[in-house]
Formats: structure tokens, C-alpha cells, sequence
């Protein structure tokens, strides 16, 4: 059976299902199948969506095409938006992110889906990798209603039982007090997903657990490309393909140049 | 593929003041949102704590709204030092006043909108304030040692805003800028009304998005000359012979025990104005069209 | 001899010479004589002179008449200014105040320099007069680098042994050092001016002294109005008149109206 | 009566530049002022502390001038996910890294411009932050007793700023709004100094005050083009295969030991040029043109 669509595609179409009416989608930059997933959301079931490209703000929701330069970084995402936060004032109302949904990447995460973009090695001052830095993470996972953990490749390196450092913090130590003890208000991450399979966190102990995985890939594939043991529950589905409905939009409005399939 | 309906966020003035309840913690914004204001007057809120000052504080006061005022300046205007009913309220301990002054308010609601449990603040130390407000404690900053007011967040249930144009999606925009406090009160607060003189597409509001200055208000309620008798930055100035009105009789009321003539004012403009456009007509057209800014 | 103007305007004049060219110059309102000194300054010696009023800043040196309405809170003061800080700003570069100078009033003033805008009575709770409140000026005088008590009454109620309550530091306790002991950076009250004299402080102790009579006031008179003990130094001049250059400049471009004449 | 002239605040970018001095700290904005960075290079300025991101950052540490970084995000687009140059020289402890995120370097900015030794932030609780950077304090709140980290002031010597247009008194506006930083590092920064794309009168200023974004820049220049290669918002946008370009010899010099490209491209955009002009005429007219946002 011919796969109906590409991996990436089947994740924007996962996550753009996930997204829910009134909320405020923020995605950074290098992060294209969020970015494709919000546009998605926001054209099939998300007419008061707020989308939040680089510190504007819009709602295209009317438009039968988004007109965003699609996948990049470009400075004229401010013309399309109906309001731009970067006033000086981007961190001043942090406490109404519990309806902001967000996205992060990370050279690192750990069973409790902690991550680290900071970089690998031991000794800070010498470090084998150096990491791009944090950006906002910190800040924007402390106070987001949820965020989701989006990587573009399941290797060992990736999946470690302990993170070198810490950029942000999904669950800590673990336990479902976690961040409530360290004072984070936000909702922590929900999902992890992966070239491989998408994960989430069991709701005791806060561990990260297999949720279904993605066409052609096994169990065994999986956990041997993870650095430490998932909790795999006794029915592991495969991950449901997007409906045509779906995918025509992406296609047709969001990917029309088809970054996503390639 | 468009699938649903956007919101409108558009309410008359009665429907967005039913938000408010009482004992709630209210902001007023400057310029002030004297509409709003009125309608919180005419719903007979009790018990409210206010961030307010001048007129709109001293009306809601005189309107029997007020328990606790959190107060930096009460000024009456109009070689009036001191805002009557405020004044008298205050001195007879009518109304609690947490005493603070502009810049550690703005620090308290700063707080507030960054999720912080205080921020410290300079301005106020070796004054009286950390003594007749005990929220304020001085603390010793832990990187240099020095002696630092710690301000408490100030968090509003409800900030009531005035501004020139918004959509119906909440998408405000003040013509010539905001006014000092305005966007510290929204930051701060849980929910925001914001009242305007007139309500614009959403295709206006996207040909300047870097104009707008509130980006989801929770209501919007179109209120033509809605500052009255206050100014409406580039709409109209204020009218100051109404002001002068309604302090002769304040006065009157607070200092000289004849309460006739606030009762008849408050009656006449706040409670038996059914709507706004009621509130207008008794003020009259002329007077308004003459107080066109130009 | 009749006086060449009235005592506003001697006031008005003196401040404005001790104006430097450079400054920003922040009125608040219900402050006339301050008022009137900046725009006189500017026209005579201030072309690089900022005014603010009410977050307004303004440079309107080379307009032969300042657009200004005069004496009062006037909404349309932003559409002659060059900037408005009130972008929900205000305070966020008071760390640049020491090149501003600001005016305050008072209800009581005390040896030290210190003011009382809050309310009059030994129980906060029970004020015999409640005052109109601080609006910023604590944090002001906390910062500008110099600023200016101006008072439009001198009797023994405002000039105190001791406020009730302080809402503004000026010299604390006294000494030199009073401020730097609090930590505030601003250089404090320069001059106390009423339409009796002008004050300033003495340099060790930080005490009120006297520094000149208006033409017609005594001594004798100042110190009956004065509720504690002035320092009077040897000498005592009569406060000079302004130049006929500068009264004709307030007369004609500044106060047309008058106001400083009633 | 008109006495004395105002001050212009109009300079070229070497006098600009020249209040620049060994070992500062200097803070770079978005858009980024790319003209002033390539004056600091070409005159050579050493021991700097930075704070920047992208390809500014990589530059000033290929061009020698960098001892320590403030750092929040160094990715280097277009697929490479860190700046080569920033990568090297951390990798090798060649410069020192302050590490922070967004909130915690707007906090310390803050700090800075509100005349405070710190101001608390909550977003990096939890992280390794405290612990690699031993500046953020973990302390508890005054108030509620919750674990907060104080963030010291952040205190820049100059600010480097891109914006559209100003006049020569150092009124600057953005047009379609400031860069994310900009007025964060403006309000933190001893001095200011501001790259434009265009001088206007102070008339047209005054026609809009409310869109002025810094009221006194310390020094204005006119460098049109001036944020090439990236983007001037309203102007023209980002020349992606100029950065590309700058990549490819930055990632050769930093992870293959081939450095000879590098110094050619600084030679021939930073060094010899003579002017900002000049390096206008080394990109070429007709590039330039093609850049233009529409």
C-alpha cells in the first residue's frame, strides 16, 4: 500500500487536529510542521485561532490562502497580522499564556521530557556541541497551557536518560506535582513527536509513554532508537492517517509548494 | 475552506458591565471610559476596590460603588486640590485608601501581568508609604544589598478602557497614543472592556498592525462621545463647564452637608439614562458637537 | 516705585534663568509659575531644551509662539510633541532622569527639604485632611537630577518642624549625604521658591535657608510665616528683577493671557 | 525671538562609531544595524562584550572583536542550526558565554533602565541556567515565598539600533513596529546610537509623535541599506544568498579549518571598504534594488 502522505505531513495533520478553537498558536522559527499544523488548524476548524509568528499576531482564518511566505523566517509576517506584541512589551502579560499553545525542538530530551538546546558535553566551558541557546523557551514553556516536544530525527544521542543541560523543563524530576513544587505554572508538555512515533507522558509518574507509531515502524525500531525504556503500553496503534479533507488543504492552501513531501 | 463563524466580541454597555460583580477589583483607564463608568453606577455595584483617579474615582465614590480605593492621585481640577467625595470618604474612613503613587503602582501591575508575585521598586523609599501601607515592606536586594521597596502584584478582575477605534474582534487601536496607565491596566488584568467611539472593519485594523495597542480585549462596546465630559484623544476635548458642574455640587455635598444637588446629578446622569444615547440627549448635541478637538 | 511685575512673574523669570540649556524640563500640572519658566527658558536660551508635560515631549524652541494652551491639563498637548512617552513606558528609563528637572508643590514642608502630599492629621486613617495623594512624584525626585519645591503660600501650616507624612525625600534627616544613605540617586530639592523668598539648602547640613526677599517682603515677615527656625545668612538680598528682555518674552509669547498677572 | 541652534545629533558611522571603545559592552538590535557592526569591525574594536544573535554575533566574533556574549540564540538559519563562528570559539572557550534566554535578558534589561540592581524572573526555574550561569541567584519572594530567579542589571554601554527613519535630533521612528529588543536595549544602554534608512523633518515627526519609538537617540546616521543583507522593515527584505554565502565560508573556517574564504568575504565587506557607500558598491546596485519589499 502506497503511503497516502508523508510523515511530516501525517505530524502537521496530527497536531493541527489537536489544536482547539480560541486558542493562541505560537510557533518560532525552524519549526515547519508546526507551522504548517497551526495554518491547518486555523482553515479547517479554527475561526477564532490567534496565529503568532514572530511576535505578530494574526487571524487569516478568512482568507482562502494564507498569505505568509511559508517555512522561514520573514520580516514581513508583521503585514498580515492584526497586532504585533513586539512593542518592548513581549513578556509583560505572561500570566494569560495559559491559552497559548507552543512548540518546542532540543538537541536533548529526557524520559520526563525535559530538553535541552543549550548543548552536549559535560563541562559548560567546553562543550562538545554547542547549542544555539535557549531563545525564549525558558520563559514560554514555563507559562503555555500545554507545548508539544517536535524533533526531526529519533536517534539515541537524542532520546538520553539525562539531559547534559536543561533548557526547559517538561516534568523534572517526574511526578505529576512536578512543576507545581517548582512553582511553573504552565501545563507542561503533552506530546513528543517524531520521525518514528508519537509519545506522551504517563499521568502518574510523568514518564514519557508510546502513543501510537507512524506507518511501517515497529516497536523494536523504536525502542532501539531511544537511549532509554519508554513505557509502551499493552495496545500500541498505528498512527491514524490524516483524512483526505485534511491533507487537500494542506496541499492546496498551506504546502501548496510542497516543503512537507519532500 | 472556511468552516465557523469568528467571534464578535462587540456588547452593549449593560451586557459588558454584566462581567463585573460586586466586591471585584476594577481599573479605569485614562482617558477615562466615563460610559462604563456610568453603567457600573446605574448597576449599583457595591463594595468595589478602584484603581481610578479624579472624576471617574470621585463619581463612583459619590455612586456608593467604592470600599477600597487603590489610590496615587486624587486630584479635584479646577483649583479644586482634592477630589470632594474622595476627600471626605477618606477622611472620615469611609473608603479604605491603599496608599501607593504612580510608579509603584505600575510596578504592582507589571507584576501582575508577568505571573510575578511582586517587583521591586525604588521610588518611594524614606517616605511614608512602606508605613501607611504595609503591603509595601522594604527588602534588601539579594545581588547588591540596597534597600528596595517590594510591591505586591496588583492584579484587577476587570480593567475598563477608553480608546479611539477597535473591530469587532477586540482589535484596539488608540489614535494618538494611550493613555500613561492604560496598557499597565490591561496587562495586569484578568479580563478588559474597552469602550470606543467607533468601531472600524478588521481590514482597517490590519492595514497598521503595529498601531494596535490592545490585541484581544474581552468586550468592545461602541460609544460615541463615551468619554463625556472628559477629552477623547483627536475625537473631542473635554467640557469643562460640566466639570465645573459637577464639582460645585460635589463640594457641596461633601463639605457643606447639602446633598441635594450631587443626589439630583447622579440622577440625572447616571441612573435614569436607560442607555448611553439617553445619557447623550440630556447632555445635548450642540454641547457635544462644540466640544469637537480640532 | 511700582513694581515692573508680579511676584509669579519674578518667580517665573528666576526659575527660568536657573535653567540650563540640555535639560528635560517636566511639569506637572496645576503648577503655573514651573509651567511658564520652561517655555520662557526655551525661547530665551533652551534650543536643545526637551519639555514634558504629561508624557509629552517637546521641543517647540523655534516656533515664535509655543501651540501650547496655557496653565492647564490639555489632551491636545501630544499633537505639539516631538515624542509620548506613554507607551505604557514611563518608568522604565528612570535610570536617564538625571539630566531631568521637575517641580513639586506640597502641603507641608519640612527643614530638610522633605513634602507632604498625602494628607495632614496623626492617624492615616483619620486624616484631617486628606491630601490629593503623590501622583509620581516619589519615584520623580527619587531620580531627576535636580528639581524645585514651589509653593503658591508661605505660612507657618505649610513650613513645618516635621511632616506628618513625607511623600517626598528631599534631604531625609539632613546631611550631605542623606540621600546616597537611602540609596536615591537624584540630586534632590535645589530651591524652596514662595511668594515671600527663595530658599535654598545649606551645603553640610541640608537645612532651609534663606537666599533672597521679594522686593516689599522683611525678614521679620518670612520668619513669622516660617514654623521652624530658617537659616539666615549675612547677608539677605532683594530678589532681583527680571530683565526687561525676559519679562517681555513671558508677556508676549508665553503668558499672552496673563494669568501670572492676576 | 529664536537664540542659539539645536544641537544635531546627524553623525557619519565612523564618528558614530568612534564613541565606541575597547572592552565595552555593546548590544545589537533586530532589525540589526549591519552598517554599525561592519564600522566596529573595520575599526577594529577588541574585547567586547556582546549581545547579539545570528549573523551579527558571528561576524564581530569572526572579526575579532568579541571576549564575552550575553547569548539567548545564536542559530544561524537557513539549516544551520548554530552560528559557526559563536560555535568554534564556544567550543573552544575562546569567548565567554553568558547563557540566558529572552525573559531573563529583557528582565536584567529592565533592571538596568528602571535604575534597579535586579528584577525577578520566574521562566528559567528549573533549568540548568542558575547552575551555568551563577549571576541568576535562585532566591524566594518577599511575598509568597515562591523560588524566583534574580536577574542582575544588564547594563550596555552603547545600543546599535536599525530603524527607518529619523530626524536629526535623534527622533526615531519604526515603521511596521521595532524590532523585538530594540527598545529594551535602548532604555537599558548608557548611549544610543541609531542607523536609518532615511533623515526626515522634524515636522513630519511632529506630525505623528505618538509613532516615535526613541525620543533621543545619542547619535542618528543616515546609512541607507544599511541592515543588508538582512531585512528593513517596509524597505526591502533579507538577500538570502548573501547570508547563505557568509555561511558557507563561516561553517569551512569554523569546522574545516579553511579560513581563507572567510577572511576574504571580511576583507571584502568590513575592511576595505572605505565607507558604508563603498560597501554599498561592492554588493552592487541592481542586487540592492532587487531586495525591495513590495
Amino acid at each position: 500500500m502506497t503511503p497516502c502522505c508523508s510523515t511530516a505531513e501525517l505530524l502537521a495533520c496530527f497536531l493541527a487536529r489537536d489544536l482547539n478553537d480560541g486558542e493562541e498558536l505560537q510557533v518560532g522559527i525552524a519549526l515547519p510542521i508546526p507551522e504548517a499544523a497551526v495554518r491547518l488548524a486555523q482553515l479547517t476548524h479554527g475561526p477564532n485561532m490567534e496565529l503568532i509568528f514572530l511576535g505578530a499576531r494574526m487571524n487569516v482564518h478568512h482568507l482562502d490562502h494564507l498569505p505568509m511566505p511559508a517555512f522561514g523566517w520573514d520580516s514581513r509576517v508583521v503585514r498580515w497580522a492584526e497586532s504585533f506584541s513586539d512593542r518592548g512589551h513581549r513578556f509583560d502579560q505572561v500570566k494569560d499564556w495559559h491559552r497559548r499553545v507552543f512548540f518546542v525542538g532540543g538537541l536533548q530530551v529526557d524520559p520526563h521530557g525535559n530538553t535541552n538546546l543549550i548543548g552536549v558535553g559535560q563541562d559548560f566551558r567546553r562543550l562538545k556541541f554547542r547549542g544555539p541557546g535557549s531563545v525564549g523557551t525558558p520563559t514560554l514553556t514555563t507559562h503555555v497551557g500545554r507545548y508539544y516536544i517536535v524533533l526531526n530525527t529519533h536517534t539515541p544521542r537524542i532520546f538520553v536518560p539525562r539531559c547534559d543541560f536543561i533548557s526547559t523543563v517538561g516534568w523534572g524530576n517526574g511526578g505529576a506535582d512536578a512543576r507545581t513544587q517548582l512553582g511553573l505554572p504552565g501545563g507542561g508538555p503533552k506530546y513528543c513527536i517524531t520521525p518514528l512515533c508519537i509519545m506522551d507522558f504517563t499521568p502518574e509518574e510523568k514518564r514519557l509513554r508510546l502513543v501510537s507509531l507512524h506507518p511501517g515502524v515497529t516497536l523494536a525500531q523504536v525502542q532501539a532508537q531511544t537511549g532509554f525504556e519508554l513505557v509502551i503500553p499493552a495496545q500500541v496503534p498505528t498512527t491514524a492517517w490524516p483524512t483526505l479533507e485534511d491533507l487537500h488543504v494542506l496541499r492546496t492552501q498551506v504546502d501548496v509548494a510542497g516543503a512537507l513531501r519532500g | 475552506m472556511n468552516t465557523g463563524v469568528r467571534t464578535s466580541r462587540l456588547h452593549t454597555e449593560a451586557q459588558a458591565v454584566a462581567m463585573l460583580d460586586h466586591g471585584m477589583t476594577i481599573a479605569i483607564g485614562e482617558p477615562t471610559p466615563m460610559a462604563l463608568v456610568r453603567q457600573v453606577i446605574r448597576q449599583q455595584l457595591r463594595d468595589l476596590t478602584v484603581i481610578a483617579s479624579g472624576l471617574s474615582l470621585d463619581l463612583l465614590i459619590a455612586g456608593g460603588c467604592v470600599r477600597k480605593t487603590i489610590s496615587y492621585y486624587a486630584g479635584g481640577g479646577f483649583g479644586v486640590p482634592v477630589a470632594p467625595c474622595f476627600r471626605r470618604a477618606a477622611e472620615r474612613g469611609e473608603i479604605e485608601v491603599w496608599e501607593c503613587e504612580e510608579g509603584i503602582l505600575t510596578s504592582g501591575l507589571e507584576a501582575a501581568g508577568k505571573g510575578l508575585p511582586f517587583l521591586p521598586w525604588r521610588g518611594g523609599v524614606g517616605t511614608s508609604l512602606p508605613e501607611i501601607n504595609p503591603d509595601l515592606k522594604l527588602i534588601r536586594d539579594p545581588i547588591n544589598g540596597e534597600t528596595l521597596l517590594a510591591v505586591p502584584a496588583i492584579k484587577p478582575d476587570v480593567a475598563l478602557l477608553h480608546a479611539s477605534v477597535a473591530d469587532v474582534y477586540g482589535n484596539v487601536q488608540h489614535q494618538g497614543g494611550p493613555g500613561w496607565i492604560d496598557l499597565f491596566l490591561q496587562r495586569a488584568a484578568t479580563h478588559c472592556i474597552v469602550q470606543v467611539e467607533k468601531i472600524v472593519p478588521n481590514e482597517a485594523i490590519r492595514a497598521a498592525p503595529w498601531a494596535t495597542t490592545i490585541g484581544r480585549a474581552d468586550a468592545v462596546v461602541r460609544l460615541p462621545w463615551g468619554a463625556h465630559p472628559w477629552y477623547s484623544r483627536g475625537w473631542y476635548v473635554q467640557d469643562s463647564a460640566f466639570l465645573a458642574d459637577y464639582l460645585a455640587v460635589a463640594t457641596a455635598a461633601a463639605e457643606r452637608d447639602q446633598p441635594a444637588g450631587l443626589a439630583e446629578f447622579l440622577n440625572r446622569y447616571c441612573h435614569e439614562p436607560a442607555t448611553h444615547a439617553d445619557y447623550l440627549e440630556r447632555v445635548g448635541l450642540k454641547r457635544l458637537l462644540a466640544l469637537h478637538e480640532y
